[in-house]
């Protein structure tokens, strides 16, 4: 089955991004093909120059984990460009999106679970 | 083809969903996919003729609606919820298309779709 | 006496009744950005807080831009000059 | 039927009112993040849920966090192999 | 001296607001600034032993607790927000050196600061 | 008189950001020292990478015309390192500072202004 997961609020403030990252793991770990789909200030999450403090969790790294595993990551485009990030600077694996990707996912996925913002 | 409702709850000025709402319906009749827009509680003032999010610098709502007359996307509004906001249908923008619907439709409209996004 | 700003809808976060309950009599209340929808749709609200001695303030160009004509509210309205003014004005201030 | 994802507080943002008056008789309602303070503190409102037909989740490592015992709220705990599930037996999702 | 009194009222595992209020607090010590922290509605779960965001991999609350003991920081939660979260007493963790005050007693605390930043 | 405005949402997003810089411009205007403290995902305003549509505000410029007309922008410097920002591209004018320079804002302006999250 092909799941995806929509995040909306930004990594780090919020739990959105954590809770995607475990039920995706989850549906790895059960043979699901899994797409994670970035929009909003949550692109943040894949510009891999962040710098949390040592007792803290990496979250492009957690993301590249999943994306070694078979996950897709969709960074919104627009998105990402309104908040001014550098695709050089994105977690391996992770490309560049926009609506017509968010469109076939919504046609073609068995799933599409959104976090509510 | 799958259903999809984009389902707006918050305010169209002061939060930038309802523009992006409308910029993600738009692009869904690439695919084989009919689209809906909802738009409930603080959302509905955005069918106001006189709601502009221009006024403060902020991006208009009325550039939907060439899109929504080329593509004859549904927005349906909660009638309760435009009283609650004391817009009448005469302070309603035509140029939306929207109808409206009481909110004891809601669950059963929530549930003629494959997705339902909330923003 | 203090300065206290509601930036949220009544639907929007519960921070707001922590500060309609926190408003004592000679405290100005500015109602700002979604805060404003308390101006048209919860007058028996604002009038309990001016009956307890609290000034209710609406930000002009959140109310325009929101469709509503800032003349029909029921409260003083002040444009961002009108803010400074309550700034200036409250030593302490609540946000 | 419909899997239905209510992730904000009681004290959050509004939209879980619409989401609770949404669920019907056959419909799996999950908890997760501060939803599931529901779990804990507001035991009425999922006993109507569920006199509704509804069936509530909660998300056991949520709840962990928070500093509640699992075993003791008022609904199926699942962990994230189980909402995996609750998504793939839902073929719809409001969330 | 100026009186800052940092108010949160939400969840300290969801949202990171807890946490940057008590690295906030504890840099006002370098200034003449008396600071205090006031824990209301989902906050105040932050006072219970068993609350621990490190079990989602998120940042623990538990390092803020030798700096309040260095500083004696002054840390206020709503007995009333404890009891509808169903935290007892003998929960709170006494590492926090809470003081319980009554939901009633809100308005005057608030108005003995200077300045009061609601996250 | 010292009037210091402190946001904390992302721009764009949402109106904090915006009703800061129009309070901002009415201050200046008469006469007041004003400061902004950017704090958590408000740190995105002073990237000039951003890339809003053409009929869009540039929220980084608008805040560049704040800073040459004598405003302080101060940018949490621990959010910007979370956000893995890029202060060689922030606004002409911005200063990394952090949880001090709030402490100095906050026990000598006259005023301390948040907009809560």
């Amino acid at each position: 089955m092909h799941i995806v997961l929509q995040v909306i609020n930004p990594p780090y403030s919020y739990e959105d991004m954590d809770s995607a990252i475990k039920i995706a793991d989850a549906a790895l770990k059960k043979g699901h093909k899994v797409s994670i789909f970035l929009f909003a200030d949550s692109v943040l999450s894949v510009n891999t120059k962040v710098k949390p403090i040592r007792i803290d969790r990496n979250i492009p790294n957690l993301l590249k984990d999943l994306a070694d595993r078979g996950a897709e990551i969709h960074i919104c485009g627009l998105c990402f460009e309104y908040r001014g990030l550098d695709i050089e600077a994105a977690t391996p694996g992770a490309e560049l999106s926009g609506v017509p990707e968010m469109a076939t996912l919504l046609a073609t996925a068995d799933r599409y679970v959104n976090f509510a913002v | 083809m799958k259903k999809v409702l984009f389902a707006v709850y918050q305010s169209p000025v002061g939060s930038i969903w309802v523009n992006e709402v409308f910029r993600c319906v738009f692009g869904m009749y690439a695919e084989d996919i009919e689209p809906a827009v909802l738009l409930v509680r603080d959302a509905v003032i955005a069918l106001n003729k006189e709601t502009k999010p221009e006024h403060l610098g902020l991006l208009p709502l009325s550039t939907t609606f060439k899109y929504i007359e080329r593509y004859e996307t549904k927005v349906y509004a909660v009638k309760e919820c435009l009283d609650w906001r004391k817009i009448n249908e005469e302070d309603i923008d035509p140029r939306w298309h929207a109808e409206l619907i009481s909110e004891k439709d809601l669950p059963k409209l929530l549930h003629e779709y494959d997705t339902v996004l909330w923003f | 006496m203090s300065l206290i700003m509601v930036k949220f809808s009544p639907n929007g976060k519960m921070l707001n009744s922590l500060l309609f309950d926190a408003a004592m009599a000679g405290d100005d209340l500015l109602l700002i950005q979604d805060g404003v929808f308390y101006a048209v749709a919860k007058p028996e609200l604002l009038d309990e807080l001016k009956e307890r001695g609290v000034n209710v303030y609406a930000c002009k160009d959140d109310l325009i831009a929101r469709g509503y004509d800032p003349s029909t509210v029921n409260a003083n309205v002040v444009d961002y000059e009108g803010i400074v003014d309550l700034i200036e004005k409250n030593p302490k201030i609540i946000s």
